[in-house]
């Protein structure tokens, strides 16, 4: 089977044959990888080098954690990747958002619906693990809506501010 | 004579307390938020009792209902660890007025080196050099601490007179900042220690940050244990700690040491304490406040002086005489901790919360870790960052270092971003390696590399599409059910085999 | 220069030689048997390669296949760890005609001490102290041997002239035993060592085991590390140890560390070894053997002087100087290990094997744990029973045994039996804590307790039927299909919330 | 419920009523007991006192760890424990079995079929985790079989000799 395997703009042609034997980019690799009992940790031999490969199924790609670096790979089968068309995405206009990076405390709403704001400026003080963070307009324009008051405790991603 | 302590903490700090009690033969009590039910340091205590909600102020900060429980289980003393009640005079106070005995120095010392600007004036009065600032014992309105800025100089700190630690503290080197420094330092204090109270501090440039360890007992006797490295540090919290700094010497140290000794004579100072200082490019060193506690870096005084401080403090706490005299404390060898926080150093040190759902520690020659952490804790956004410390010992400097750097290959958490990838790539720094930093050094001159080397892009390519290729094969093979967790790795590890 | 070491080894040995390598800055290499291709010594090295399938002599035995993949990923140094090809001269040579550094004493040495006989004419030339028994250095027939034994006396040991470590040792008390004992003897040496020659020494009574810790470079330097006690023992094998010895003070500690490196300069050694000895109850002590190699108790000398024997053998065998003198060398405070094994101590130490489904390792102040269990494996029958070790340093022999006891209380291995409730008992008994014992303590005057204190049984009583309840409620409310163990457990954690 | 638990020759009557107070013997005790992400670990805590508890079905009991110490404990309620009879149980008589106590190698088997032995004769010679153990017989007889010899690998429980 053949894989097209992609790692931010990095591709890898990667095939592993009907007897398990592995090459990259045409070039056999030596593979030996085993899954360890906690299933979501790997011991991967290759080519005699010993790695420990943590892996997680993000939305439709692999998070690889190894050596204390996180890898976002995608992998495809030529099939799949001759059917997948172009993918839509969002545009980028519109709304700003900004969430709650975490589950928190709002300490302060600097800003009011209607206010223009420059990027940069401050307009929500959070507080989560003991530490305030000055949460900024991501670009300049206007408050459309404050969701939230000092006071409040929020959840992760809950809508705090937006900017039209 | 105690028997039973009660541990008025979480966490670490709490572990490393209840080890102590153990190995003093006293029971250990914990409490615990609904959040810590399942945490090591109830599962590790002989008694365990439930404060509240998790949120700090509906548990750790109950000091009411901790004296409460302590009286109902018989718990003879309570410890109050670092951070929450541990430099609260009042809840101090209320200990002592139940009856039990406050593993710490006596309330009112806790209450004057609490306010930073009565710390100040004591110590000047005791003799120790004071970073130039604010004079006055009093609450400054804002156009007082204005005029008073002209008189220090630009550039200065703005500081929380209330409490420490590293919160409520604004850098201002233009007199067009100051206002603001003012306002979001005065916001913070008011958060952290409900005392909005700031004063000005001249900013000492290119300074480190050291401090003396303090122990004393109760009947007059106070020791130093040397000093404390504390330089590497972001948003004036201490990220990695060392004992002894590369930028002290021995006289310096027999200076600093004598000094911070006479002190605390001057103030009756008692039980394990610390005199923390701003060491500038002359060495000349400043007050800067002292912690009237256990400190989160007390470790690599232990390593390197083999005194378990710990230990003492509960020892002293009983009325018992140090065990040491100042000839006694040597330093051997060399200790380095890097804290391990649920922080992403890839980006700008945001918590980072989430199940721990892979955990190996390290360990080996040397290398000691005081830890919360467990296979499957939730890292919830309630308490502070820091899941535990990683602590090692070398003969030297360097193979510290080395001995850091192994350890920390060695520590794999996965489910949450830490800042051991950070704390790597600080070990293999020249600067660090060399010992040349001052404070600024982590936020100012390092560079957390985020590109990982090419060839692990590979590794990680053929570990993805392998898992791909046998979830392909095994959704085709594997039948439906899933009896158990442990048939379910077996079938996969034959599967392996058979795809290998 | 040494740059890559491949280590010959598994199981805990070869992941401390691993971390010696790392923190000297050398690549690793490990090699494993298909037992242990998920073992962490495989894991933790830069490059790992397959020996064979499980049996040690398809694997770890097969010294041929150890140096050509060395040879081949161009390592330049081999470490034996101990066991398996540490004490082999025949390996040690093939490694070093294969042009790679030998990271150990040199081969003709290791030959000499290997022959126990040859060891002890030695050793008798060099000065040393030996018990009375058979001098001729040749393979005496059982008739030979009845008769040595009327000179010797009883009571006697038979003992194994090919190798040591406690195989092939048998006691006699009466000449009619002796026959059959050598019998044994001889059986147990052959299936050892291939070798099934045995020789008589004079039995000692109420004696200990005491050992010197030795250091050699290839410049002709040699020190002594101070002893260690190893009297603790079962079937003639160690089962705890301590540094320095309850038994040993200044002058006798300078008396046997001076013969036993004169004795060692005497055969131009170099490296680590260890000169054993039995110390009787005059303080009269006898020479025992001498090994060759890393010894499994090395930690307990490595935490009393600070001192990186691993390290220290690396360097030295690269060609560098000794970086200690003699003078150097102190011990200060005291250190103990506990192997931990997996046996049944409740059922004559019957060897336990299956799979480790639950780990929780200790660590915190003076507390260091060299093992190779990892969570999930299954421990075989192919290797020896030793998971790992469990070792503390305190300031005095008081505070170690608390310090240890409090470790052992955290060190929670599930899934198989293992020695940790015997060291609890150990470290509670008022004997071992009085330091009163010989070598026949742990076997003659030792009852192992296998009686849970009541108040447990009803502990156990509640858990298990809470357990029992919970799953008649679960089988209600439960779906049959199951997704994966988190959300399963997340399911089993809500479910606990609704059920408490 | 009612439950009737056994350890040994002990007796507890254990009651978990709707609201999941449990009494013991009918003394009321305070439990909160929570399972851990292995599964087989509990933390519990009984009337403030705090105990990891390390649970494994066996057959029809649950094998208990507790500080070390392990318990073999049996849960009826009360309903089962009527219905169920006094247990058959097997006669002790019959030949006597020596199996391998681990997987192993036999090195030696010092008796032959028809050879008479007394309790305490070695009959097999067993090595594993390189340790030799010598299996003995457990009572007077009469060999009766010999299934292995010397160099078998043997698996755990393989029946080695028996004794008539």
């Amino acid at each position: 089977m053949k894989y097209i395997t992609t790692i931010n703009d990095q591709e890898f042609t990667i095939e592993i044959n009907q007897d398990n034997q592995v090459t990259v980019n045409g070039q056999p690799v030596e593979v030996d990888m085993h899954q360890m009992l906690d299933t979501t940790m790997h011991s991967l031999i290759i080519n005699g080098q010993s790695y420990d490969v943590r892996m997680k199924e993000g939305t439709g790609a692999y998070v690889v954690e190894l050596k204390g670096h996180l890898f976002e790979v995608t992998v495809a089968d030529e099939r799949t990747r001759r059917l997948a068309g172009i993918k839509s995405s969002f545009s980028a206009g519109g709304e700003a958002i900004i969430k709650a990076p975490m589950p928190g405390v709002v300490v302060e709403v600097p800003v009011s619906p209607g206010q223009p704001v420059e990027a940069g400026d401050v307009v929500v003080i959070f507080e989560s693990m003991k530490m305030q963070n000055e949460l900024k307009a991501p670009r300049t324009g206007q408050v459309h809506a404050v969701r939230v008051s000092p006071g409040d405790r929020v959840d992760q991603n809950a809508i705090l501010v937006t900017i039209s | 004579m105690l028997k039973k302590i009660l541990i008025a903490n979480r966490g670490e700090i709490a572990i490393r307390i209840i080890r102590a009690c153990q190995e003093l033969g006293y029971e250990a009590v914990a409490v615990y938020s609904d959040a810590d039910r399942m945490a090591p340091h109830v599962r590790m205590a002989h008694e365990a009792y439930r404060l509240g909600p998790p949120p700090a102020v509906d548990s750790y900060l109950r000091g009411d209902k901790i004296i409460d429980i302590a009286r109902q289980c018989g718990a003879d003393g309570i410890h109050p660890g670092y951070g929450f009640l541990a430099e609260n005079a009042d809840f101090a106070e209320a200990v002592e007025e139940a009856g039990l005995t406050w593993i710490g120095p006596p309330p009112d010392i806790i209450r004057l080196m609490g306010d930073k600007l009565a710390a100040r004036q004591t110590m000047a009065r005791a003799g120790v050099p004071l970073v130039p600032g604010t004079d006055q014992n009093q609450d400054l309105r804002d156009e007082e601490l204005f005029a008073v800025a002209q008189t220090v100089g630009y550039p200065l700190l703005v500081k929380a007179a209330g409490g420490g630690g590293g919160k409520g503290i604004r850098l201002v080197r233009q007199p067009e900042e100051l206002k603001d420094a003012i306002r979001v330092a005065r916001r913070e204090a008011e958060a952290a220690f409900g005392d909005g109270r700031v004063y000005l501090e001249k900013y000492i440039e290119n300074a480190r940050h050291v401090e003396i360890q303090l122990l004393g007992d109760l009947h007059g006797s106070i020791i130093h244990l040397g000093e404390r490295e504390c330089s590497i540090q972001r948003r004036h919290q201490k990220l990695v700690e060392e004992s002894p700094s590369p930028a002290v010497d021995d006289t310096l140290r027999e200076q600093m040491g004598r000094i911070a000794v006479t002190a605390a004579q001057a103030i009756n100072y008692a039980s394990a304490g610390t005199m923390e200082f701003i060491l500038d490019q002359n060495k000349n060193f400043y007050f800067l406040e002292m912690n009237t506690r256990l400190q989160v870096e007390h470790p690599v005084t232990e390593m390197v002086t083999g005194i378990d401080i710990v230990k003492e403090m509960l020892r002293v706490a009983s009325g018992r005489k140090l065990r040491y005299t100042q000839a006694d404390v040597q330093q051997k060898g060399w200790a380095i901790e890097c804290r391990i926080l649920a922080e992403d150093p890839a980006n700008d040190f945001m918590p980072s919360i989430g199940r721990i759902i892979g955990l190996t520690t390290p360990t080996g020659p040397g290398v000691r870790v005081d830890s919360g952490m467990y296979f499957g804790v939730e890292v919830t956004p309630y308490y502070d960052s820091m899941l535990g410390k990683l602590i090692v010992r070398g003969d030297s400097r360097g193979e510290a270092i080395l001995r850091m750097r192994r350890a920390l290959e060695e520590f794999r958490i996965t489910g949450i971003s830490t800042t051991v990838p950070l704390h790597l790539q600080l070990m293999n720094s020249a600067r660090f390696q060399a010992g040349q930093f001052d404070v600024t050094f982590l936020e100012r001159n390092f560079q957390f590399n985020q590109t990982p080397p090419g060839e692990l892009a590979q590794v990680a390519a053929v570990a993805a599409t392998i898992v791909a290729h046998r979830r392909n094969r095994e959704a085709i093979l594997l039948h439906q059910s899933q009896p158990s967790p442990w048939r379910l790795y077996g079938r996969r590890e034959a599967l392996d085999r058979r795809l290998r």
